[in-house]
């Protein structure tokens, strides 16, 4: 015991304990770090320009709408409007493939191929909670309440903390004057089965 | 300064030489075998110092089996699942709980001897306070290392705390296992300080008795204390408020923990005597343990055999034959109370009980804590004997495991669906566990033997000055003066 | 079959935050994000967590249930009964609930192999070389050459692959194909055509029309379990109990079955006697109805036909005042009780029982069922003489190719039989197995066909409904494995000119879109296919049941003899009964193993079920392991003391005891197959009912597991006072 | 946070005689014991088997069994009716008062009892003391099944792991989709529009779900029948499930 105390005293032990510290310490900010990173996605597939030309959201995630997933776009859907985009396909000068940008050459592999493309969900909710669109977009929410202004973002990021706290929050708020509501609103059952 | 005069037991046993009587009864009482300050103090630093190679030897066999069977053990069912221990349904309960309150019951003498006989004056406590608030701590914390080994997902034992958060999440406050978490987290705070309150005086005198690294830390310990008279008065006040303020506690700690079961919809278990049951078998295989851990302390350390005397073995004998009583008091009511009003699912289980495949442990149960105790500790020199006194006592605390085995897996096995009952019961890696707690207990109170003092040496000290012999013609009257 | 997003990846996406939210919440991440490749291009709502429900028929017996199999992201995730389905109208048994874990089961077959005869092949062990699709067409084609050598074994299911092979083997001049099944074997479904059409005229399965009968009497036909078309006959038991007057359900035979509990009255008759029973129903109901008894009837001595059956005589008295009582009386034949040595004999006498009580064509009665909207006669399974007989030829060398596909005879014929034996004659074995059970294992080739849920097809379902109908089967996922049907195979191999097994299925069908009367019409065969497909079959819409020919039937002469005491005090009859979880061929399927038993609450094994007193007398516990000893095999069995048998019978329940056939069916029980000797009844069927065993105590234990507590149900562990 | 008006607390409020919401009617005159439910309900809840050892020694996953005693001896013998036992989601629940996590609560909007797997603890207080024995525990992580038989789990239910509880939900996906679905049109659940899969699969039709505060439903018209008996009504649980017992006109014999 004695000489433990001992070696505490000194100054390079002192340094050592510290460094070991900062070690665990910037380990755990690394994987926490790894968990709030956007996923790898197939396709750099930028918002910001479809959202610029005014394609609604529900266009290509039209699940929100009806369901409990909001759902990903095949490459069917993509390729409806870039298989006939002026821009290449202009019959006058069609721009070979090897000359479009490079995401553009990869949806068109996956439509060559037929496969559908691997899309990475980035707003994931845990396999215990069952999050349902349909009834947020029937109580009239806006995509962007949630996910952000995709104007504004190129490949899709979580633009929210998704946990329990920030759900039961907005449920609150949002049932404040409705008793009958709140109850339905709060009940563990309406996400946890 | 009062001073009453009072016979002490045995103090009209012979008359006839008067001066060998008073010397026997110097041999007798240790209150009355008083020994300078100074060397009572340097027997107990002895004591506390020097340490054989044995010693050694022991804890480390101990360390090793506290670190396979207990945390290997543990650690292995976590990552595994709970399938490895022998619960199934509808034993949803079983050795887990079984040893949970087993720990518990042991850990209640502790603080029954101290602070009830503190309370009542009862001047044999005096040397084996400590030992007993010591085994109140390390059987707690045997306890709650069951109680969690019992949880299915133990890594989120902390949502048992109420702690605000942003998920707008609670604990439920009508769960009788809440309020056995509060109360026993209360008791074990309680008693730590109950514990630590009187061995300041005695740290500090450690502290002021040790070189190197032991004098650093009783110095931390001791939080100063010097002995003056403003510091003595004020520990006797808090010693008094806690000695007091402890004892509800206690009662009301076994109490809430038998609430777990009484509570409970269950044939059997739902019962209104099984708040006094639990108190009174917590106090039987306590004292009984109590009993066992000054016998191993007396024959094992220096000095002890001088603070500890057959008078000591002989009262907390005496304290087991009436606790035994009462025990078989309390269970004979549990079948007075289904006699004059049951249901037919607990008299099945009643039933059950003795004519089921654990029918012997119900008879081991009867045989070991009444018919023993009763049978041995009527008799004055079998009191004395620390052989029989200690083999009474592990077999009163096997009869109370005994007994908890009976009220939780094997009352488990009979419900209101009889479809369900039980069909076997095999205890799994309940078994390596809890030796492992048993290990890790006898190692913490051997490395706190090497560390605390055992005796509170100021409590003897005081007590000895109290007492003296007077003599009224040629008869030895003890006398004892009362501080306050 | 990418898994696109599987466990392990989601995992690494999210990294270790999931992960330690999964432990941490102990829910794993396993039901959701797992998609698979769908068979068909998965519509875009399908990608976004909407199932797709697809009609298509059961195959896990023959009755040819409908289901809709939900799905989602590619994957089938639960069956349930097609609703609008003539024979089970929604409804659905456990079998066909686990009829996924068919599909995804771990030991499927994955590709086409071929076994060589090494040494090896004895042991059933694999020395397996995978080959392609190509070759393995070769070899079938090849084999095809030889016609006279060729021999067809299917299975019960599917038809469409019965009528192909048929028309091959018309088309090359092989021997007609042979279907078998043990649920047949053990129904006696043979006995009872014959019986039919000796009394009527017709060979038939018959309906027997419980829904609307005031009273049943049942020797034996455990209809709520695997009986022809069990959750029709359970619908048509529900209906009946729910009639404004409750219908009363009799049943006698010598152990409690599942059936027998639902029955208010239970007689346990000895194994046997049944027809001697029926005959004095008879003698008794018409001789106090018309004061006189009809020629059947007329021979037959009611006490000593009481005394043979164990029954006290007060007992037929009682029956007969119920018969009389009852408006719609209804008599079934089980299939125990007419596989004995005389069992057409039986078979007759409750036939005409049933002609003498009125109800022929009556509502609560007997009918002819319908004939199928593909104009099919009457087609049975072969019956175990039938079975012997091909033995027969194996072992005379006669045989070059046999083919099995649908049917495990290695496992469900009696070893007695010596099909195993004879397999070495026959120079070449094709299996078409899905899993690898036990003929598969001996198979020369395996060229695994795809599950059923994977498959096209149809089944002819004449049981268990009013209404003709045809069911439909179409593939609810894409295949798994590199599987093949075993239509495209043989198409392919023989050449004939369809493209492929829709063009035949479409070919077939195609007679229906000219029939009037059906659930749905089509102008052409294209839009007929889309909807046969979309209701999982085609039906018409009114019931055709046809009332049997009762001339005469009551005035025939019966033979009718009880069946000789047993000699013997330490002989017992052996009744083996399917069990009704695992059926012939659920044992591979986990959740069907721990489903426990509906009467003894045993999972995951075999039995033997003795009267407690016999047990007593025998020194026989629960889990005492014995050994079941007939003249032609022997068994060790775990006793389980079942309250409710006749003391001289022992029942082990058939399903278990398999060899092969993947993890959660191997080395598990006994098959009391083993125990049945070379023993048929006059149509053929095998007299297992007749079995005499001798218990033999080993003085081993082997645990049963059971749902129920024995401290609670027996009060076994407690003490007596 | 300040602004938020008290949340209602989450507690069991029962009133006497309250009818419930959700409701099962189990004909025991029609069940015929042929383990349909059983099946169905794993099928559908990603219930997962234990192996012969574990379902022997009690550890068996079904959220749902049949039961069957014994009357009388040889040949008087007698099988009770067949029995199917789940949770009886009661109303006043002896379940929800003893879990220290809140993890089984009271649902107030639908009026049954949860079981909230990612709250769960692994006390086991809660299957203790459900009279019913209702309750099953995930001894091990029984759903590591090999693959690819995870194939078939249901994407809708969580599949457990190891140290939770689980027990009947009334199916409260199904649940869940039907009153969404109805929502969305702007109507009520229509009486049959839910079916758990027991009731789904049962092909004597002796198992009816419902609405029990709809008078005009059949659960409902179906458990003020004069055979309609509840399991262990003594104890004051109010169970959700009723129980016809006997036939129309009695059991002969």
């Amino acid at each position: 015991m004695q000489r433990v105390f001992e070696l505490l005293k000194k100054k390079e032990i002192q340094l050592l304990l510290l460094i070991a510290f900062m070690v665990i310490l910037s380990g755990g900010a690394w994987a926490l770090y790894q968990t709030q990173i956007p996923p790898e996605q197939p396709i750099q597939f930028p918002h910001d320009i479809h959202v610029q030309l005014q394609i609604q959201c529900l266009y290509c995630h039209p699940g929100a709408q009806r369901q409990a997933s909001a759902g990903l776009p095949t490459q069917q859907k993509c390729w409806a409007c870039h298989g006939q985009l002026r821009k290449y396909w202009d019959p006058a000068a069609p721009v070979p493939l090897e000359q479009w940008p490079v995401e553009l050459q990869k949806l068109a592999g996956y439509v060559e191929r037929n496969e559908p493309i691997p899309w990475v969900p980035v707003y994931i909710v845990p396999d215990h909670v069952h999050f349902n669109h349909r009834p947020h977009i029937a109580a009239g929410f806006a995509c962007e309440q949630c996910h952000g202004d995709m104007s504004k973002q190129k490949v899709a990021e979580l633009q929210q903390t998704i946990n329990m706290g920030w759900c039961i929050t907005c449920h609150q708020q949002n049932s404040v004057n409705d008793p009958q509501k709140r109850i339905k609103l709060i009940d563990c059952g309406t996400c946890h089965y | 300064m009062a001073i009453s005069a009072s016979a002490l037991p045995h103090a009209h046993a012979e008359e006839h030489h008067a001066h060998d009587h008073e010397a026997e009864l110097r041999r007798e009482h240790l209150m009355l075998d008083p020994k300078p300050r100074g060397e009572l103090n340097a027997m107990v630093m002895e004591s506390m110092t020097s340490t054989s190679w044995k010693f050694w030897v022991v804890a480390g066999i101990l360390a090793v089996i506290v670190a396979v069977a207990l945390f290997g053990a543990w650690g292995y069912m976590i990552s595994e699942g709970l399938y490895l221990s022998g619960k199934n349904r509808p034993g949803y309960w079983s050795l887990f709980l079984v040893h949970t309150v087993f720990w518990v019951g042991i850990s209640h003498a502790g603080t029954f001897v101290s602070a009830l006989l503190r309370v009542f004056k009862v001047e044999f406590r005096r040397p084996f306070t400590r030992a007993a608030e010591l085994m109140t701590t390390f059987a707690l914390a045997q306890a709650g290392i069951q109680i969690f080994a019992h949880m299915g997902r133990v890594w989120l034992a902390y949502w048992m705390f109420p702690i605000p958060n942003q998920r707008q999440l609670w604990v439920n406050f009508q769960s009788p296992l809440m309020w056995d978490f509060l109360a026993i987290n209360t008791y074990l705070l309680a008693s730590t300080m109950y514990l630590f309150l009187p061995l300041i005086p005695d740290l500090a005198m450690a502290r002021d008795r040790s070189t190197g690294w032991r004098k650093s830390v009783y110095r931390i310990l001791a939080l100063g204390f010097r002995g003056t008279e403003a510091e003595w008065t004020h520990l006797r006040i808090a010693l008094n408020i806690f000695a007091f303020a402890i004892l509800p506690v206690m009662f009301s700690v076994h109490t809430i923990v038998s609430w777990d079961f009484a509570v409970a919809m269950r044939p059997g278990w739902s019962s209104t005597i099984f708040g006094p049951y639990f108190v009174i078998g917590a106090l039987q295989s306590g004292v009984a343990a109590v009993g066992m851990v000054v016998i191993v302390i007396r024959y094992t350390m220096k000095h002890m055999d001088y603070f500890i005397r057959k008078e000591h073995f002989d009262a907390i004998g005496k304290l087991m034959l009436v606790i035994s009583m009462g025990w078989a008091y309390f269970f004979f009511n549990d079948y007075m109370i289904q006699w004059y009003g049951g249901d037919s699912f607990t008299d099945a289980l009643l039933h059950f009980h003795e004519a089921g495949p654990g029918g012997w442990i119900w008879f081991m149960m009867l045989i070991t804590n009444v018919a023993i105790p009763w049978l041995v500790l009527w008799n004055k020199a079998w009191r004395r004997n620390p052989v029989l006194l200690f083999s009474v006592g592990l077999l009163i605390n096997v009869g109370m495991w005994a007994e908890r085995y009976i009220i939780v897996p094997v009352s488990l096995q009979i419900n209101r669906m009889p479809f369900l009952w039980g069909q076997d019961f095999r205890p799994g890696i309940e078994v390596p566990i809890f030796i492992g707690t048993v290990a890790f207990f006898v190692l913490l109170y051997m490395l706190a033997s090497r560390f605390l003092p055992l005796v509170p040496v100021w409590e003897v000290q005081e007590g000895q000055m109290a007492h003296s012999i007077r003599r009224y013609g040629k008869e030895p009257v003890v006398s004892v003066a009362e501080l306050e | 079959m990418t898994d696109k997003l599987s466990r392990r990846d989601f995992l690494k996406v999210v990294g270790a935050g999931a992960a330690t939210a999964a432990v941490l919440t102990g829910c794993g991440p396993a039901s959701r994000y797992v998609t698979r490749e769908p068979y068909t291009k998965m519509p875009e709502y399908n990608y976004n967590g909407q199932s797709t429900y697809f009609a298509t028929t059961c195959r896990e017996c023959a009755a040819g249930c409908g289901l809709i199999v939900r799905t989602m992201q590619g994957r089938a995730i639960k069956t349930e009964g097609n609703p609008y389905h003539p024979v089970n109208l929604g409804k659905t048994c456990a079998r066909g609930q686990a009829t996924l874990q068919g599909l995804y089961n771990p030991d499927r077959l994955r590709n086409p192999v071929r076994n060589s005869r090494g040494e090896s092949y004895q042991t059933g062990e694999k020395d397996w070389t995978e080959i392609n699709w190509d070759t393995a067409i070769e070899v079938v084609a090849q084999a095809l050459k030889d016609p006279a050598g060729v021999q067809f074994l299917l299975g019960p299911a599917p038809d469409h692959l019965f009528d192909l092979v048929r028309e091959i083997c018309k088309t090359i001049g092989a021997p007609a194909p042979i279907r078998f099944g043990a649920l047949g074997m053990f129904e006696a479904r043979v006995t009872l055509g014959e019986a039919a059409r000796a009394m009527f005229g017709r060979p038939d399965t018959l309906f027997f029309d419980l829904a609307n009968a005031d009273l049943v009497i049942s020797f034996g036909a455990n209809f709520l379990e695997t009986w022809i078309s069990p959750v029709a006959y359970t619908r048509g038991y529900s209906k009946m109990r729910k009639q404004r007057t409750r219908g009363i359900l009799v049943q006698l035979e010598a152990r409690l079955s599942q059936t027998a509990a639902k029955a208010d009255l239970w007689h346990p008759i000895k194994p046997g006697s049944e027809g001697l029973v029926a005959a004095a129903l008879g003698k008794l109901y018409a001789e106090q109805k018309f004061g006189i008894a009809p020629a059947a009837f007329e021979a037959v001595d009611v006490a000593a036909a009481a005394e043979a059956a164990g029954l006290q005589l007060e007992a037929l008295e009682n029956l007969t005042a119920l018969l009389l009582d009852a408006d719609r009386p209804l008599v079934i034949p089980g299939g125990a009780a007419l596989a004995h040595e005389h069992g057409l004999e039986i078979a007759k006498a409750i036939l005409a029982l049933n002609a003498l009580l009125g109800n022929l064509g009556k509502p609560g009665g007997v009918f002819h069922t319908p004939v199928s909207p593909l104009g099919e006669e009457y087609r049975r399974p072969a019956s175990l003489r039938e079975m012997a007989e091909l033995v027969e030829r194996m072992k005379a060398g006669k045989i070059k190719t046999l083919f099995v596909h649908g049917v495990n005879p290695v496992f469900e014929l009696p070893q007695a039989l010596g099909f195993q034996a004879a397999l070495e004659k026959v120079p070449t074995l094709i299996s078409f197995a899905t899993f690898p059970d036990e003929t598969a294992m001996l198979a020369d080739y395996i060229l695994p066909d795809h599950h059923g849920l994977e498959s096209w097809g149809y089944q002819r379902v004449t049981d268990g409904t009013g209404q003709a109908m045809l069911s439909g089967a179409q593939p609810v996922v894409a295949p798994f494995y590199n599987t093949k049907s075993t239509v495209d195979v043989l198409l392919a191999a023989a050449g004939l000119p369809f493209k492929d097994e829709v063009e035949y299925l479409q070919n077939q069908v195609a007679p229906l879109v000219e029939q009037t009367g059906g659930f749905y019409s089509a102008a052409d065969l294209p839009s007929f296919w889309a909807l046969f497909q979309q209701f999982g079959g085609w039906w018409k819409n009114d019931v055709s049941l046809s009332a049997p020919n009762a001339a005469g039937a009551t005035e025939k002469k019966l033979n009718l003899k009880a069946v000789e005491a047993s000699e013997q005090h330490e002989e017992f009859h052996l009744l083996v009964y399917p069990s009704p979880i695992l059926a012939e061929a659920g044992a591979n399927k986990p959740w069907l193993q721990e489903i426990p038993d509906p009467m003894t609450t045993v999972m995951w094994n075999s039995w033997i079920e003795i009267n407690p007193h016999t047990a007593e007398e025998l020194g026989l516990h629960n889990d005492d392991v014995v050994r079941v000893v007939s003249p032609f095999g022997a068994v060790e069995v775990s006793v389980y003391k079942y309250p409710a048998i006749r003391p001289d019978v022992v029942a082990i329940p058939f399903g278990q005891g398999h060899t092969a056939y993947g993890r959660y069916a191997e080395a598990r029980g006994i098959n009391p197959a083993d125990l049945f000797g070379p023993n048929f009844n006059e149509a053929g069927d095998l007299a297992f009912a007749d079995l005499k065993v001798r218990i033999e105590k080993t003085g081993k234990k082997r645990e049963l597991s059971r749902l129920e507590s024995k401290l609670g149900v027996y009060g076994e562990g407690m003490e007596e006072h | 946070m300040a602004s938020l008006p008290k949340i209602p607390e989450y507690k069991a409020e029962w009133a006497e005689g309250e009818a419930g919401r959700w409701g099962i009617a189990i004909d025991m005159d029609l069940c015929t014991g042929c383990q349909a439910c059983v099946a169905a309900c794993s099928m559908e809840n990603n219930v997962p088997f234990v192996g012969e050892h574990d379902a022997g020694y009690g550890r068996q996953m079904a959220w749902i069994r049949v039961e069957r005693l014994w009357e009388g001896e040889y040949p008087e013998v007698k099988a009770t009716p067949f029995q199917p036992v789940m949770c009886q989601q009661c109303g006043a629940a002896p379940c929800e008062a003893v879990c220290p996590v809140f993890a089984t609560v009271h649902s107030q909007a639908e009026q049954i009892n949860l079981q909230v797997y990612n709250r769960c603890v692994g006390t086991r207080y809660c299957a203790n003391n459900c009279p019913y024995v209702a309750r099953v525990f995930n001894w091990a992580d029984y759903s590591n099944y090999p693959e690819p038989l995870a194939n078939q789990f249901n994407p809708d239910v969580t599949v457990r792991r190891r140290g939770v509880m689980e027990k009947c939900t009334f199916c409260i996906q199904r649940i869940h989709k039907a009153t969404d679905q109805a929502k969305a049109e702007g109507r009520e659940v229509r009486d049959g529009e839910v079916q758990p899969a027991c009731a789904q699969a049962c092909p004597a039709d002796a198992i009816v779900f419902g609405r029990l505060d709809d008078p005009e439903s059949k659960v409902s018209k179906l458990s003020k029948d004069k055979r309609a008996i509840k399991l262990l009504e003594d104890l004051g649980t109010q169970p959700r499930v009723t129980y016809l017992k006997g036939g129309y006109h009695g059991n002969l014999g």
